[in-house]
């Protein structure tokens, strides 16, 4: 059953086709590659989905509801969470307080009345926060500013912030951008564990080898459109992606 | 003593107004409306105790709401445009309050004598105050309780976790929203918020000047309200509160004694400070010294 | 480093916020002095209000002083002694001021400059004496400047030695009928957003020149810092009145004035506001400011007031129909002093306080510098007047009307 | 409504809106390259005009020359201003920029203050007794002459950024810092040169205002740094043309609203034209539909 579906979704700036025409289904509780060079697309069909930038023309399905050109809390508020390319912490507040502000899930809000919510806050909700610091690994750091963070932290943390809200599709935007290997793998084996617990992952990335391992389907964007779609295997294969990809690209090297 | 009284009064006004744009400026809007936030807080206040007869508590209630409501339809404007435009649409919102007033006339004769707001001339004789007999101390004292209570409360705002989503907000909007903060609901609220506090500030200012104008409510009063918190730093609401001490108590007051020359190191300092504390006067430097101080035995 | 500097930043700060606090306790030599404050402007655009009020105010204490001071209840002599205090023509300033001035020795304070200022500044004294009600301040004000009409009756406690508009130009423009019988329209321009200029006309000029059979046949209103008037005196122009009378400070007078002779709109007449007989027209418009005819309460023209603008120049100041007013008010209160018999003694401000207010409210005639000085049961002044008139960068008196 | 009446309000403003023109241009040019607002700029431009006067009451100098000396001096003092409220003070702290910059009006302000008695000061004009009329419609010559004056400065600062390597490299600074940076531009030195040439036009325009009213004061320069604001903020930030198009179109709004509605309403005007902007059109008069932030 496919949880993501989009139609015909376009997004045009000025006269540059960011996205264009690109329809996509992505199945419940697989983890599916979004690929392509750079500049093809991917960032910008992420914010598209998350209601970041507003629609030119198509759909955006999220388990059988329309959710285009939702703003991006009620986007999440449907289920649907992302981290950034760039990764976009809130670098003065504390590693806790970075998950604090992102207990949003639908049932925090059924829970707890406003004021409990906003200025009365439970223990039990100062235990969830913990438990996920933990699951990340950073319950070391929790008084740590989040700016303090190595770059490796600040990436485990928008990630457990990201699921604070207890999405049930994960977009993940090049997750992997300045990571070493170990930490790839690392990477790889948190993704498996989350895929496990029942969410489906969007994996964006433009370094093609990043994706094949873990990745059960892939899609190549190229120019906003998309250009081939299938097994990592066929992917690999197909002379359409290795045309784009070697086609004058000169940043699709670089890891 | 009377004096320290009334510098007190006039610290707890001026903390008020600086905590109003406290509020606005933690989640990242430099806002220059307080003035004219300020001004409805003062003008409605003193319309009530003064033409319909009011005691201040209702009045600066009702005068304050006032003004949280009319900051709260300025918010959803803001919401669209950030940083320089931001500023400059807000300066002009604030003008346009002040003009406003500067327009408004409404008198009625109350025994004998017409009273109410009269366009330039401004609103005068607002005695609630003298006429029901309190004291300089007795005002002193009702300024700091309402300081003291509207610091309490944000002070807990910050500890809560409203107050991280405010900041949050402050850091960086995009992240804030993907985590699933409802943008319109923290940044209206917050407008919302600093406009009922400036109001409460203006119904304050009204009562214990006695008269006013359109002209006390200008820019160089909204740039005021923002200096409190950025010299102070947003660390926390007490660095509001010690950049009023500053600037009330130790430039305007306390360099008095230098005549004609306090004015001209007013602009200097508040240069240096900038450059030796660009953070605030409170920041976790500062904090870590006086923490130091009392530890280090 | 830094932060051993930011501690030693900060107990400077501290030192001299005890220093400037604690200075209210000094003295206790062995000769009693009056104490008296004055207190204006001395920053921003209006500062120099405030340098003259000061200089006018340390010269005439001077003058007491060398007479040999001021008579005091048990017959001793004592001598009066000034503090003056910068308002920065704010009003929450201009109230702290006051309240340290009341909680410091002074007897009585001198100023505000500005109407602003001394509006809210009434309003926080008490408004009837022996009211126990009423807890506002409880000390004498005498107001040398701030001239907005009608402002001392808000309390019986504030008092105030400056020109009734009304009264003077209401002469002026019977004189100015009967000297030239042939004007008959007038066309007035007001800085619309301050207070004493605003006042000046609608409530002065516009209701007093039809008193004198003119037609006033409208007005063009400004703001205190505008910088274009092209379209005001276009207006003026189509008017096509015998008179203009302008209400507006010195700034945009002179803007004003430079404009009408670019647009060459050339009255027979032109008539300022009180506040513009100051050195400042004349220093930033003196040739489009030719002829221009003001009704002033000073000019050097007596023995007395002569005296009083030598003591102003000698501490930098000048006198004109604001700051000299600060000399008659201290020649009037050492009057009063000795009249009611103060004490100067510490423990008895309060009673010195209400000596001098009663003094003054019971006076009806004073000496000034230019005649006797009649005073009403509101704590104003009706001041004899010239009326001046701008000649070659001076002001010339142009007729006394007492004569 | 009269139409004579009509024309001559929207040509008065629209000559003397250039000033305004000039001011927002200060105004969009610093913040197109350091994306910082300089709140002082409008008392450096007043300063400077003050700084000319006090050099002609040594020297007698014609008038184009004291205008001159306004824009150097104004210069100088925007340098100043850029080393004591941006050179030191942390990039990620820009309220404290913003803060710094009030102190150093406030400072400008009084020191002017101090040096006048805060006492207004004759300016020099230009063509000041030339007064061209048809009938009952009439042009200032003075106005004019600022007019034409701002014009050929902006055509100088547009020929400046376009056609120099200084240009080039504020553009480029100003688009791209950090490959501007690897390509060997000085960050600093193009900071602080930006603010060297929004001081020369900032004093230019102080030294025009002081033309244009006869007259200079303190009490100048709260108003004209609210209206440069506005004027910038219409125009488009960053944009110069829209700078321009948008100080004459205040200029000439301004006029007709103080002609037909009265001046205590005219600001009003001003400020709802600008709320309309920002709601309509954010991104200025020659915005391509996408907001800038």
């Amino acid at each position: 059953m496919p949880i993501l579906e989009l139609t015909s979704l376009s997004k045009h700036f000025g006269g540059v086709r960011a996205v264009d025409e690109l329809d996509l289904t992505v199945e419940e509780g697989e983890i599916f590659g979004l690929i392509g060079p750079n500049g093809s697309g991917k960032s910008t069909t992420v914010n598209l989905i998350c209601g970041v930038l507003p629609v030119t023309s198509g759909q955006v399905v999220f388990e059988g509801r329309d959710i285009t050109g939702r703003q991006p809390h009620r986007v999440l508020a449907a289920g649907v969470a992302r981290t950034f390319q760039n990764i976009r912490l809130f670098g003065y507040l504390s590693v806790w307080q970075n998950l604090w502000v992102a207990q949003n899930s639908m049932e925090d809000r059924r829970r707890e009345n406003f004021a409990k919510r906003w200025f009365f806050g439970s223990g039990a909700e100062r235990d969830t926060v913990d438990e996920q610091l933990e699951f990340a690994g950073l319950i070391d750091k929790r008084n740590e500013l989040a700016a303090n963070l190595s770059f490796g932290e600040q990436r485990r943390l928008e990630l457990a912030r990201a699921l604070a809200a207890r999405p049930r599709l994960l977009l993940l935007d090049e997750p992997a951008a300045g990571m070493n290997l170990e930490e790839v793998q690392a990477l790889d084996g948190r993704l498996r564990t989350l895929q496990q617990a029942g969410v489906t992952i969007v994996l964006v990335e433009h370094v093609m080898e990043l994706v094949m391992g873990v990745t059960d389907r892939i899609a190549v964007l190229n120019f906003g459109r998309k250009i081939a779609e299938g097994l990592p295997a066929a992917i690999r294969e197909d002379e359409a992606v290795q045309q784009a990809y070697l086609g004058g690209n000169v940043g699709t090297m670089h890891a | 003593m009377d004096f320290f009284f009334g510098l007190l009064q006039i610290i707890g006004v001026h903390t008020i107004l600086g905590l109003s744009a406290y509020v606005v400026l933690q989640t990242g809007q430099v806002t220059l409306a307080q003035a004219g936030f300020f001004s409805i807080g003062a003008y409605v206040s003193a319309m009530l105790t003064v033409l319909a007869g009011w005691h201040i508590v209702p009045a600066l209630l009702v005068a304050a709401t006032a003004a949280g409501i009319v900051a709260g339809i300025v918010g959803f404007p803001a919401l669209r445009i950030k940083g320089l435009m931001l500023v400059v649409a807000t300066i002009a919102f604030g003008e346009f309050i002040r003009l406003f007033w500067f327009n408004f006339d409404y008198q009625i004769e109350k025994k004998g004598i017409v009273v109410g707001p009269q366009g330039g001339e401004g609103f005068k004789q607002i005695r609630f105050f003298p006429e029901n007999g309190w004291s300089t101390l007795d005002v002193a004292i009702f300024i700091w309780v309402i300081v003291a209570l509207i610091m309490l409360a944000l002070w807990w705002t910050d500890r809560s976790r409203a107050g991280a989503v405010l900041r949050a907000v402050g850091e960086d909007e995009l992240a804030a929203q993907s985590v699933g903060i409802n943008l319109t609901a923290v940044k209206v609220g917050a407008f919302a918020a600093g406009g009922f506090i400036a109001g409460i500030g203006g119904a304050i200012y009204a009562h214990y000047t006695t008269h006013i104008e359109h002209l006390n409510f200008g820019v160089m009063l909204a740039t005021f309200a923002i200096a409190y918190p950025i010299l102070g730093g947003l660390r926390n609401v007490f660095g509001t509160l010690v950049a009023v001490i500053f600037i009330q108590g130790f430039l305007v007051e306390g360099l008095r004694f230098m005549g004609d020359w306090r004015n001209l190191l007013f602009g200097a300092l508040i240069v240096l400070a900038m450059n030796v504390q660009p953070r605030g006067l409170i920041d976790e430097r500062s904090v870590r010294l006086v923490r130091g101080l009392f530890t280090r035995n | 480093m830094l932060d051993s500097k930011l501690v030693r930043l900060g107990a400077v700060a501290a030192l001299a916020v005890a220093a400037s606090f604690g200075t209210q306790s000094e003295a206790f030599s062995a000769e009693k002095t009056v104490q008296i404050a004055g207190f204006g402007a001395k920053s921003g655009v209006v500062r120099s209000f405030g340098i003259n009020t000061e200089a006018v105010l340390t010269g005439a204490i001077e003058a007491v002083n060398a007479a040999g001071g001021v008579k005091l209840a048990d017959g001793s002599m004592a001598m009066m002694e000034l503090t003056f205090y910068d308002d920065r023509c704010n009003a929450e300033e201009g109230i702290s001021v006051l309240r340290r001035i009341a909680g410091s020795g002074a007897v009585v304070a001198i100023g505000p400059t500005c109407s602003n200022v001394a509006e809210p500044l009434f309003g926080i004294l008490q408004k009837n004496v022996g009211d126990e009600g009423d807890s506002g301040l409880q000390i004498p004000v005498f107001t040398d400047t701030a001239i907005k009409g009608g402002l001392a009756k808000i309390s019986q406690w504030a008092f105030r030695n400056v020109p009734n508009e009304n009264q003077m130009y209401k002469s002026l423009f019977e004189w100015i009928n009967s000297e030239h019988p042939d004007l008959k329209t007038v066309y007035g321009g007001v800085e619309e957003d301050f207070a004493h200029s605003r006042f000046t006309w609608h409530k002065v000029m516009k209701e007093r020149s039809p008193e004198a059979g003119y037609e006033v046949l409208g007005e063009s209103k400004w703001l205190l810092n505008d910088t274009n008037f092209t379209t005001q005196v276009r207006q003026m122009k189509k008017a096509k009145a015998d008179i203009v009378a302008i209400s507006a400070h010195p700034f945009t007078t002179c803007g004003v004035l430079k404009e009408m002779t670019r647009q060459r709109v050339k009255p027979k007449l032109l008539v300022g506001l009180t506040s513009s007989s100051s050195m400042e027209t004349l220093q930033g418009c003196a040739d489009q400011a030719e002829g221009i005819i003001i009704p002033t309460s000073f000019a050097p023209v007596t023995e007395a007031a002569k005296a009083a603008a030598d003591a102003a120049a000698k501490y930098e100041g000048s006198a004109d129909l604001h700051s000299a007013a600060a000399w008659e008010i201290v020649m009037i209160l050492k009057q009063v002093m000795e009249a009611q018999g103060i004490s100067a003694d510490g423990d008895a401000v309060d009673a010195d306080r209400r000596a001098i207010r009663d003094g003054l409210a019971s006076l009806k005639e004073t000496d000034g510098l230019l005649g006797k000085i009649q005073r009403t049961d509101e704590g104003e002044a009706v001041k004899p007047y010239l009326y001046v008139h701008a000649q070659a960068g001076q002001w010339a008196i142009l007729h006394d009307p007492s004569q | 409504m009269d139409w004579l009446d009509f024309f001559q309000s929207i040509t008065d403003g629209l000559l003397f809106g250039s000033i305004y023109a000039l001011i927002g241009i200060g105004f969009t040019l610093i913040f197109g390259v350091m994306h910082k607002i300089n709140l002082a700029y409008g008392a450096a431009s007043i300063a400077g005009a003050y700084v000319s006067i006090a050099v002609a009451a040594y020297v007698p100098l014609p008038a184009l020359v004291t205008f001159l000396i306004a824009a150097i001096a104004s210069g100088a003092i925007a340098l100043l201003i850029y080393l004591a409220n941006f050179r030191f003070i942390p990039l990620a702290s820009p309220l404290a920029t913003l803060m710094a910059t009030v102190g150093m009006l406030i400072l400008i302000d009084e020191v002017v203050v101090h040096a006048t008695d805060g006492m207004p000061q004759p300016y020099p004009a230009l063509f000041a007794d030339i007064y061209i009329e048809w009938g009952d419609f009439g042009l200032r010559g003075d106005l004019i002459f600022i007019f034409v004056l701002s014009l050929i400065a902006m055509v100088v600062l547009m020929f400046m950024l376009y056609r120099t390597r200084l240009g080039i490299a504020t553009r480029a600074v100003a688009q791209q810092p950090v490959a501007a940076q690897l390509a060997g531009i000085s960050l600093d030195r193009t900071n602080a040169l930006t603010f060297v040439i929004t001081g020369l036009l900032g004093g230019l325009a102080g030294a025009m205002i002081g033309a244009s009213v006869g007259v200079l004061s303190p009490l100048l320069v709260v108003p004209i740094t609210v209206k440069g604001l506005i004027v910038c903020v219409i125009g488009g930030l960053g944009s110069i043309p829209g700078a321009i198009v948008a100080g004459l179109a205040v200029g000439a709004f301004e006029n007709f609203f103080l002609a037909f509605r009265g001046v205590t309403e005219r600001d009003m005007y001003v400020m709802l034209l600008l709320f309309v902007f920002l709601v309509f059109r954010p991104g200025g008069i020659f915005s391509r539909s996408v907001a800038r932030d």
